[in-house]
């Protein structure tokens, strides 16, 4: 253990990254069981890069600073800390995250991805770090009044490759898709399509922020649990990232950015 | 039946028609000649307003025409034009091209233009060439369809703009003999030519014109046989 | 199993044939948009093409729109028109779409047809004024019968690039080739195999598209003078 | 309260003095990936033009990668080659972005340089030849400088053309222009004015382009002989 | 020195050279006449292989030249050529034009090069426009750095195919001065030309061709004096 104390030393030294990585490695060689180099298992030297579609506010958006933030950056950022390494945010469109990440662009997806099975082909999820559901949302002056409104004629407006695409495909045919929910939640409130499927948060959020013209209808129509997702057989950064979870949440760092966005607990599931 | 006085125009700094005057009657055939660039065709689009004169009036049928007082269109519908590079419709028929304008400008029934029209082209000598496009004439078949096509509008008077100067030679005597059926059933006609045997024959007076000034003007027999200008006797010794 | 990025000719062919009634249907989206930016953008273009040739206050400002569509992307363009009619005038995606790929192709069409007319002898000009025609009665007669089939070959070009351009709909929200291919792609993993198949059908459509425009000029040239 | 997608002055303003730092970043960010995709394609437009002046069999390889190129749109061949080319070689994605904007561009490119050396005076070959010169150096020493010349005019055409098209490398999650303008549009609400903006930086940049690119032809015909 | 048996030439079906046979001796001035088309540029293309023969064979210094089995470029080095439209590099000056070859080719050091391109320069009469573009030239000009450049491979033979028809007749004579010069000092040259003149003047002999053949070929002075043949006959009738 010493001497891979010591390699790391020289590593991050070499680096050029500073002594804030040092000290880091330091302080994580107190805290218990943890002696992993994550670095060794990041593909940037001292960093750990997290993708989202920075199109998802609140939970990872652009803000007008031009900054990458929200509710996935703040957990990517501090479980990048619990590893010890740099975290670093990465925006790219939704409907070629996943592939991103097996083309080895950045070490894993933290941008509110719910688990499903196809994806589970694809990718491996983390321990679930938010529940949430999708929502049926229209424009305040609409018949809609829940999901068993919507017809094959209902002009539904989706995020292109997300969930609420796959399911609502069995409801209606005439789909719009956009690179961005909050895109879709815009113009329905500008007047075009009839409703918008995402997650409840996004949609309460936005339609306060913005001051949208459109209302939540219905019930939750499903509960999704959001996941850290990477490349199969990355099963060392994935316990480590379970871990940082973990931690973040005994620490209590995990409710406190929970509160920056939400009046409530997203953290637990029913 | 047409006259201009003092007429002058300039082209920006070039001054092309110096106090030109010029009285044309009717029944009258005037033939105009002159070396390049003396201001034959500036004068003859003057009177059809295709140029605008600076200074100086046109005078028709006893009117003194105004852009600002007169409709030129009308105007012009009695004044036919003949160009040198015939100037069809390409994308017309034969027949359409001399419709076109008693068509659309004097709104005569489509029956009665084509009436007329075929009786115009069959004057001309084109009777069998009515649905051709003018790509497949020659040029002095072009030349006779836009003589028709001017026609088509009745108009008072003729101005042709060396209408065989882009002919092959063979070709250029069925466009005068056109031109001379014209006169000879007294049609006011200017022509601009360089065809001298066809000034001294035809035309009534021939006026002689150099560096946007009329030097001499003549019976034509008497113009041809004693110019009485030196520039005139110059000029004619060389075209001659 | 991890998302192989290297090109699978069977998973090629296998989805060439999945996927056909999707990339149909998306196709005669394509189909349907450019055709409809076409013909608006031929309209506009026409009548920015007769700005840039009256008086010179419509000139500078027909010099203007064109300069500004022919200076900034159509991507821009898109977004700048498909939020900003909204505020005015309430279009369907489709429409909205469409009318924004027209304005883009109208400041080239307009260029298009503006050479056609001046490329069209003074004479033709001159020949109807002479006979009394007005300015206006002589240019829809005889000039632009004249300049409209000069335009043909340019505009025919400009037709392939509206295709091609009609790609950028998808951004908006249209269910066009793109669109789908991404949608398939996202969730197929098949992300190298379904662009291909897409290109492949554009390419089918630009192709077809040269086709009819070379008929239709060696039509014109057959029955030209 | 509704979203106003009616244009505000007032916004626009106070959006361009405030977001002037990073807007001049992206465009930074769009001229370096112009100017990645130019020269890299005009390399491989230039070696594409060679092998249409070649042995046919060439001829015909090089006829079908232009056929291909310039029969689908640019946002396919983008997403085609962003992620095709990943299973062949890392590429960051800077230079995935530029290589895609660059064979994009490189078959427009090569026609541009096949038309230059075309229409060099074929006397030129044989004057050269003549004097004991290979075909390869009469190509390089006397040919080419000559095209090169020739060809100024239509590639800073494609130049600026190319500036506009890097606005797609967006898509594949470069921070330039247009990327920002959606980020920025996302974060304030202001969508119509922030694209609106972005277009100003477009067409900005497209006259600096082109008044870069007249410089150049001027100069060139200055110098000429 | 050169040598051409039974050369036969076809561009698709036309048959240009017919059985052609032609020999030129060490310092000896050759000029070719004949009608337009009859097939002189092309023989002498094929003497510098700008021309693939179908047929027969170019003999060089006695050495039987074969595309495969001869490098063409080193003969080319020995042949030079002049053409018609001069066919200058428009992108280097007038010395850089004469030094390019020597430099690319022979690989002579630029010192040398230069020094040797001024000197012919000097020679062709043009010692005061090294630096100078050939747009700046007038044709006689141009046409006398075209034959400095020849000159600087230092060929044994030179080829001239109408080196004086792109000119202005004023400017003629400079051209023929520089190649009388030449044939003065001995250079083999064969000279493809319309200048009768000239042909009788400086030219050895004289070959007169006719579709393709060979027609007459003479002693300069008898062949304009007494030419044997009657299409030679004809010929001269018209050009003289
Ligand atoms: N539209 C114009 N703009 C400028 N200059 C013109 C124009 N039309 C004619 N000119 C000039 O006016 C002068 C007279 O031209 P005009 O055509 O009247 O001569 P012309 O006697 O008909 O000669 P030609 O026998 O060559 O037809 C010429 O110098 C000509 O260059
Ligand atoms: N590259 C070519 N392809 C096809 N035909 C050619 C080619 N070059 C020459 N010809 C034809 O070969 C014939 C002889 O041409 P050539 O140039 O040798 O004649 P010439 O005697 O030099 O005539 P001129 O005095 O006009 O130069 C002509 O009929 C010409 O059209
Ligand atoms: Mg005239
Ligand atoms: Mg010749």
């Amino acid at each position: 253990a010493c001497g891979e104390g010591d390699e790391e030393e020289t590593d991050t030294g070499a680096d050029g990254d500073g002594e804030e990585t040092a000290d880091d490695n330091g302080e994580e060689t107190d805290s218990p069981g943890d002696e992993v180099d994550y670095d060794e298992y990041t593909l940037e030297d001292g960093k750990f890069v997290f993708a989202l579609s920075g199109e998802y506010r609140p939970f990872n958006y652009v803000d007008e600073t031009n900054n990458l933030v929200g509710f996935d950056v703040d957990i990517g950022m501090a479980i990048a800390d619990e590893l010890g390494l740099e975290g670093e945010p990465y925006q790219i469109t939704w409907n070629s995250i996943i592939l991103g990440l097996n083309d080895n662009r950045y070490d894993a997806i933290i941008g509110s991805m719910g688990i499903t099975e196809e994806r589970q082909e694809n990718v491996a999820f983390s321990d679930p770090y938010y529940y949430s559901g999708a929502q049926v949302f229209t424009r305040s002056d609409s018949d809609i009044q829940s999901l068993e409104d919507i017809d094959e004629n209902t002009e539904v407006a989706v995020a292109e490759g997300t969930t609420y695409h796959t399911m609502i495909q069995d409801y209606s045919e005439e789909i719009v898709t956009y690179d961005s929910d909050v895109v879709a939640l815009q113009t329905l409130s500008q007047g075009r399509h009839d409703a918008v499927i995402t997650d409840r948060l996004v949609g309460l959020i936005n339609i306060e922020d913005q001051g949208l013209d459109i209302e939540l209808r219905g019930d939750l129509i499903d509960s999704e649990e959001m996941a850290i997702a990477l490349r199969h057989d990355e099963d060392e950064l994935m316990e480590g990232i379970n871990q940082a979870l973990e931690n973040i949440r005994e620490s209590g760092l995990y409710e406190e950015i929970n509160q920056r966005y939400f009046d409530e607990d997203i953290g637990e599931g029913n | 039946m047409i006259r201009v006085e003092k007429l002058n125009k300039s082209f920006g700094d070039l001054h092309v028609l110096k106090d030109v005057d010029l009285e044309v009657y009717e029944n009258e055939v005037v033939c105009l000649i002159g070396a390049s660039g003396s201001g034959k065709s500036t004068l003859l689009r003057c009177l059809n307003f295709l140029e605008v004169k600076n200074d100086g009036k046109v005078i028709f049928d006893g009117d003194t025409i105004e852009l600002k007082t007169h409709n030129i269109n009308e105007i012009r519908q009695q004044v036919g034009m003949v160009f040198q590079h015939f100037n069809l419709f390409p994308h017309k028929t034969v027949l359409e091209n001399v419709m076109e304008a008693p068509l659309m400008v004097k709104k005569i029934p489509r029956k009665q233009a084509e009436q007329e029209g075929k009786e115009l082209l069959d004057k001309v000598g084109l009777g069998d060439k009515y649905h051709v496009y003018p790509s497949k004439l020659s040029g002095g078949q072009k030349q006779r369809v836009a003589i028709a096509r001017a026609l088509a509008m009745r108009p008072k008077i003729m101005l042709f703009d060396e209408p065989t100067s882009a002919l092959d030679p063979e070709l250029v005597g069925e466009v005068l003999e056109t031109m001379k059926q014209l006169a000879r059933e007294g049609m006011t006609m200017i022509v601009v030519t360089h065809e001298m045997g066809f000034a001294r024959e035809v035309a009534d007076r021939t006026v002689y014109m150099h560096d946007g000034r009329i030097v001499e003007t003549g019976e034509s027999k008497e113009f041809f046989a004693n110019p009485k200008e030196k520039r005139t006797q110059e000029f004619l010794s060389k075209v001659l | 199993m991890i998302v192989a990025n290297v090109f699978s000719l069977d998973t090629f062919f296998s989805e060439l044939i999945r996927t056909y009634p999707f990339f149909f249907e998306a196709a005669w989206m394509t189909i349907r948009i450019t055709i409809a930016a076409v013909i608006l953008g031929t309209i506009i273009g026409v009548f920015v093409a007769l700005l840039k040739l009256s008086n010179p206050v419509l000139r500078v400002i027909a010099d203007i729109y064109i300069t500004i569509i022919r200076g900034t992307p159509l991507i821009v363009q898109i977004f700048v028109l498909f939020y900003g009619l909204t505020g005015i005038v309430q279009l369907s995606a489709f429409w909205a779409a469409s009318f924004a790929l027209a304005v883009h192709n109208s400041a080239y069409i307009a260029e298009i047809f503006r050479g056609a007319i001046q490329s069209i002898d003074k004479g033709q000009m001159e020949a109807g004024r002479s006979l009394g025609m007005t300015r206006g009665t002589t240019m829809k007669r005889i000039i632009m019968p004249q300049a409209l089939r000069r335009a043909v070959p340019p505009l025919g070009n400009q037709f392939i690039i509206a295709l091609k351009d009609s790609s950028l709909a998808a951004f908006v929200g249209i269910g066009e080739l793109f669109r789908l291919s991404q949608g398939i792609a996202a969730a197929t993993f098949n992300t190298l195999e379904t662009y291909v198949i897409a290109a492949v059908y554009y390419l089918a459509l630009v192709m077809i598209l040269t086709w009819i425009v070379n008929m239709v000029e060696r039509r014109l040239s057959i029955s030209d003078r």
